[in-house]
């Protein structure tokens, strides 16, 4: 039942200030530890025989590839609840996490050519799973785009939401083009567009325990920064949100003044 | 259903009197494919592989730019918020404006591709199968890009947002059109029918979630 | 047949636009919606056609087809006309008569598009591309919908704008005759249409908000 | 602490993080910071003119 | 001249503060560029090529279809009769505005443009060279599409046809763009200077033919 | 100063609009232009200013900058107003002050700026975006300019459009005050402005085309 009011406090957007003001620096701050001591363990682990001291990318590389494809469902999520459950604050949510997420989205990229580089010897390959990151990007973008080129508010929130679910109905035909797709029991095989990346290890199974534990704690960390910049982001869209109706109020207040000076 | 064949009719009706809409999205595709040996260079067997591709691509941009105007004048006249009470399901609104998109920009540059083929010095060969699977794979542009026009109808940027937002949502188009187109010239031609079936149904796909997303925006559109 | 509305309160943007309004209008009665600008009468008219959503209340229409929309029972006449400047007058309500009764006969819709276009003395323009029509034609043109289709709901608003005398009497006339045929019309409207049988129902200025 | 021959791909990515992630983090402070003097500024100064109206004018007050 | 900044400065601060102006064009910059590999095969050594022309050719169409609202926001608003008679000849008012578009866009996408070579494998020796080129050669398209801008200010469909009217006009800019780029990185580097050259007289001659024309087809717009 | 309009012709399309007018007016004088719709009011503002040409005739402005055109001696006031709603009330009436008057010390043309503000009612919406003004509020807005940038030649088109009444008063003071300065004025109105030092021009109905 704790849950259940935690929600219902959630629910309305002061409560939301009250609550979240309450939260963010210990948020944050645990952010801050965890991610210090993953990077801690991290830089003092034994170098992969591989991939030697680059697979200190991985530390930073994988959470952001991770929290990419994450801010997305979480963008997706908030659309559904504005469209669906018209909650006032799943629209100021997804508008917060969009460039968030962008952010973490063109990290795993950057990160990603930067470990390429020694790896295959070139900063971009046209491998599936790259580009079907670039394409999630190009998401992002077209999210943000949208919204920032609409006047009205309420309609803005709601386009960019019907957007961002077209978006989840093809990411799947967008990944399975580019990445292919194999079931072998239905008998069905769809080849990659193109196949040079590693192929997904699954959590583990070639990473030595030194690794992955740091990578799990540094995958945390950095999950909690997200949230806790996705609540900052929230509260300033409040506040921005806040002020805006006070500007109009403001401007009718003019108005209903000229009235009663007309009226004199 | 009478409703929606008398729908089709006035646009392509419209369309063919106001003629620029097809010229221009034309006399574009001509244009693009005409640069692309000035900026490429003139080697004609670079310019002969990649030329599904570039047509393709360029397909696409004409296509897409061309799109920014579905709803628009029926929104500017008021027709578009009668039309959505006029008892016609405002999906199947959306869908008789995509189909008559197609009918008119998606066909004719899928007819003109190979004369511009000419221009790449695309193998003779795979003129069929280009316009083949150009006219199958279409109808996903015209659809997926009415989600774009509805999206964008009261934006300010209209054209380059509209392709911004909807080229990410193209790419399972693009990649199996242009694999069936491959596999047809490089004579490995048993890998057609996958690649060909797969777009088609990207098309069947397309021709359901662009009408149900398109009429979603256009509800919010019209608040 | 009777409009009821209940508790309305429709908020655009941050305002509340209309707040608790109730009223309901009966068949074989005109409602004339006044109030100064900005008092919400578009507003009102678009959310009762569904345009708009409404933020609490009802809005319900007793004795309807209940299997449709409101909307789908409704002529709405807004500011823009609905006129595609490449059809010629003819086409134009060509269109609309096959789009609003796809299942009526041929013959019939011709009839009364003919009809349509003598009462609203377009005769003459028939052929002529609706881009060259004057602004009281486009208007006259536009309000051809209301005669080409049966409807039993009207909502217009504003329909005398670039009207001349003549005109808005002819459309005042338009408007008896629905009323009288046991249809329901609400218009917002600054001129008096000179109908014996109407209510008014006077929306305030805007509030200034909380 | 020896990086290897590739120190320059892992220091970059690292910078890289850094940067981005700074550089939104203050945005964030400082859009947030920025809004909150917006609006205390519009509730003074909205305070002030409610307070002002309300001796002039008493009927008006309560808008 | 000090009615000029004043003008140059309002139009690039509300670039900015619009912001999706210039995010548009270079989304739409990117995104095209992201696509052509998808249609011509990841063949890196293909690919790093015909990057140069690549990159030129969706460059002038980002910067080209970005340039439909150049004049059109302040011929609604009616800004546009005011700025007429202001006192500023009309043909710097043009000036103006040209190189606001150039400042906000043609810089940003002629940066843009290395980023975006590391996606198709230009060569890292032509990052230097490319950016020069563009940053001289992206007045022209500013400059000649300001004309676009003016002759479609009233049409009906301004991003296809003004890019259709003004392509053409690029062929020389495009074709020494091209050349000097090569050229630099062909190490057929003495070729380098002739086309430099002549790509800057391009963008000069644009510099004064741009204003004049577009002042001559804003004065009829105006009637 | 005289503004001097001798046997001037101008067409629209396949008509002449305005046929052999002639007339004057001098500085210290207001002319307001009445006529029905469509009678060529408009039409009539935008060729002195030089939007449109004219077939015949001749328009001089004696005692002006002979070095200028008219246009650039005069301040127009179309259908729209020239805001920008990206940009707030002040910044917008700046651009125009810096636009108009570059030549102007930056203290003064501050001073001048703040003056309009306060003449205008507009103090209070400063910082606004413009975007959030009223109608009425972005009129006013827009005849800041006339108070920022001095022109000789005011060519009002129904400047008085969704101006309520107070606002309209507030305008005619600022037309009395630029004629009493010596200026000269040419309005297009429905409205009476209440000048006293005002004469009067009717333009006929629109003829027929020959
Ligand atoms: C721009 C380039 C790159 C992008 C966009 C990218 C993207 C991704 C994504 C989305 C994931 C998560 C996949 C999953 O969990 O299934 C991932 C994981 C990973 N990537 Fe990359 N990657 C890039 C380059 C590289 C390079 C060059 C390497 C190393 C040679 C690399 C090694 C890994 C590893 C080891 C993982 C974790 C494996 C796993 O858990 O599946 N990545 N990358
Ligand atoms: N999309 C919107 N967002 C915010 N406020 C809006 C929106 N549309 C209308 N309003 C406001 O709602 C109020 C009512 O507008 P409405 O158009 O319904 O008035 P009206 O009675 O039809 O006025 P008029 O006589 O001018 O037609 C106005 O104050 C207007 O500013
Ligand atoms: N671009 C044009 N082409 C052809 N005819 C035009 C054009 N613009 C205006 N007209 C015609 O010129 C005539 C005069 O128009 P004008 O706008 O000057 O009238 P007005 O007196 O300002 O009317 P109102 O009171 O409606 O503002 C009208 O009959 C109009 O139809
Ligand atoms: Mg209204
Ligand atoms: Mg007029």
């Amino acid at each position: 039942m704790q849950t259940q009011s935690i929600t219902q406090k959630l629910a309305n957007p002061t409560r939301f200030m009250a609550l979240s003001g309450a939260i963010l620096p210990w948020l944050s701050a645990t952010a801050a530890v965890i991610i210090a001591y993953a990077m801690y363990r991290g830089w003092n682990a034994p170098p992969d025989y591989q991939q030697g001291e680059t697979i200190l990318i991985m530390y930073i590389h994988v959470p952001f590839a991770w929290l990419a494809m994450m801010g997305y469902a979480l963008v997706a999520f908030s659309s559904f609840g504005l469209l669906v459950f018209r909650h006032p604050l799943a629209d100021v949510s997804a508008k917060a996490a969009a460039p968030i997420g962008a952010a973490f989205t063109f990290l795993a990229l950057v990160t990603g050519s930067l470990w390429g580089k020694p790896m295959w010897g070139t900063y971009w390959v046209w491998d599936a799973r790259l580009t079907s990151v670039l394409m999630l990007f190009f998401l992002y973008l077209g999210l943000i785009a949208l919204r920032s080129s609409i006047e009205e508010e309420t309609l803005a929130s709601k386009l960019t939401a019907v957007l961002a679910l077209v978006g989840v109905a093809l990411l799947p035909f967008i990944k399975i083009s580019v990445e292919g797709l194999s079931i072998p029991w239905l008998g069905l095989e769809i080849p990659a567009w193109n196949t040079l990346h590693q192929p997904s290890t699954g959590m583990g199974s070639t990473i030595h325990i030194s690794q992955r534990i740091p990578l799990l704690l540094s995958a945390f960390g950095f999950s909690l920064a997200f949230f806790a910049m996705h609540m900052k982001a929230m509260r300033t869209e409040i506040l921005r949100r806040r002020v805006k109706a006070l500007r109009i109020a403001e401007v009718d207040r003019a108005r209903a003044r000229e009235a009663v000076a007309a009226a004199e | 259903m009478n409703a929606f064949w008398t729908l089709l009719k006035r646009d392509i009706r419209l369309a063919m009197r106001e003629g620029g809409a097809i010229g221009t999205a034309l006399g574009f595709y001509l244009i693009v494919i005409a640069m692309l040996p000035l900026g490429l260079g003139p080697d004609l067997n670079l310019l002969s592989r990649i030329a599904p591709g570039l047509l393709w691509i360029a397909l696409l941009l004409s296509a897409l730019l061309s799109l920014g105007r579905m709803f628009e004048t029926d929104y500017e006249d008021g027709s578009l918020e009668l039309l959505a009470i006029g008892g016609l399901p405002l999906e199947l609104v959306a869908a008789a404006k995509a189909l008559a998109h197609w009918l008119t920009t998606g066909i004719p540059l899928a007819l003109l591709a190979p004369v511009l083929g000419i221009l790449l010095n695309l193998d003779i060969a795979a003129y069929g199968v280009l316009v083949l699977t150009m006219l199958v794979g279409t109808p996903a542009i015209s659809f997926l890009g009415s989600i774009g026009a509805a999206l964008t109808l009261r934006a300010r940027r209209g054209g380059l947002l509209l392709a911004l937002l909807i080229l990410p949502l193209y790419v399972p188009t693009l990649i199996y059109g242009i694999a069936a187109i491959s596999s047809a010239t490089l004579a490995a031609s048993e890998a057609f029918w996958p690649s060909f079936l797969i777009l088609s149904a990207l098309s069947m796909g397309a021709l359901v979630l662009g009408p149900l997303a398109s009429a979603a925006a256009l509800r919010i559109q019209l608040q | 047949m009777q409009l009821t509305i209940d508790q309305l309160a429709v908020r655009r943007g941050s305002r509340l636009v209309i707040d608790d309004l109730s009223f309901s209008a009966k068949a074989g009665q005109a409602l004339l919606l006044t109030g100064p600008n900005g008092a919400g009468k578009t507003t009102l008219l678009r959310t009762i056609v569904g345009f708009i959503a409404h933020e609490r209340g009802t809005i319900s229409l007793e004795g309807g087809d209940d299997e449709r929309e409101i909307g789908e029972q409704s002529h709405y006449v807004g500011h823009a006309n609905g006129i595609k400047s490449g059809l010629s007058v003819s086409e134009n309500l060509t269109f609309w008569a096959e789009y609003l009764a796809p299942d009526a006969a041929r013959t019939e819709q011709r009839d009364r598009i003919f009809e349509a276009l003598e009462r609203l003395n377009l005769v003459s323009l028939e052929d002529i591309p609706a881009a060259y029509l004057s602004a009281g034609q486009k208007r006259r043109l536009g309000l051809g919908r209301l005669l080409v289709a049966d409807r039993p709901l009207w909502l217009l608003d504003e329909p005398t704008v670039s009207l001349d005398t003549a005109s808005v009497a002819l459309l005042a006339g338009i408007v008896k005759d629905h009323i009288a045929g046991g249809g329901l019309a609400v218009a917002a409207t600054h001129i008096p249409l000179g109908l014996e049988d109407s209510a008014e129902l006077r929306l305030g200025a805007a509030r200034a908000p909380a | 602490m020896d990086l290897g021959s590739h120190a320059a791909f892992i220091i970059a990515s690292y910078a890289a993080a850094i940067i981005v992630l700074t550089g939104l983090i203050a945005w964030l402070v400082y859009e947030g910071a920025h809004q909150k003097r917006l609006l205390e500024d519009l509730e003074a100064r909205g305070a002030r003119r409610r307070s002002k109206s309300s001796t002039a004018t008493k009927s008006t007050a309560n808008t």
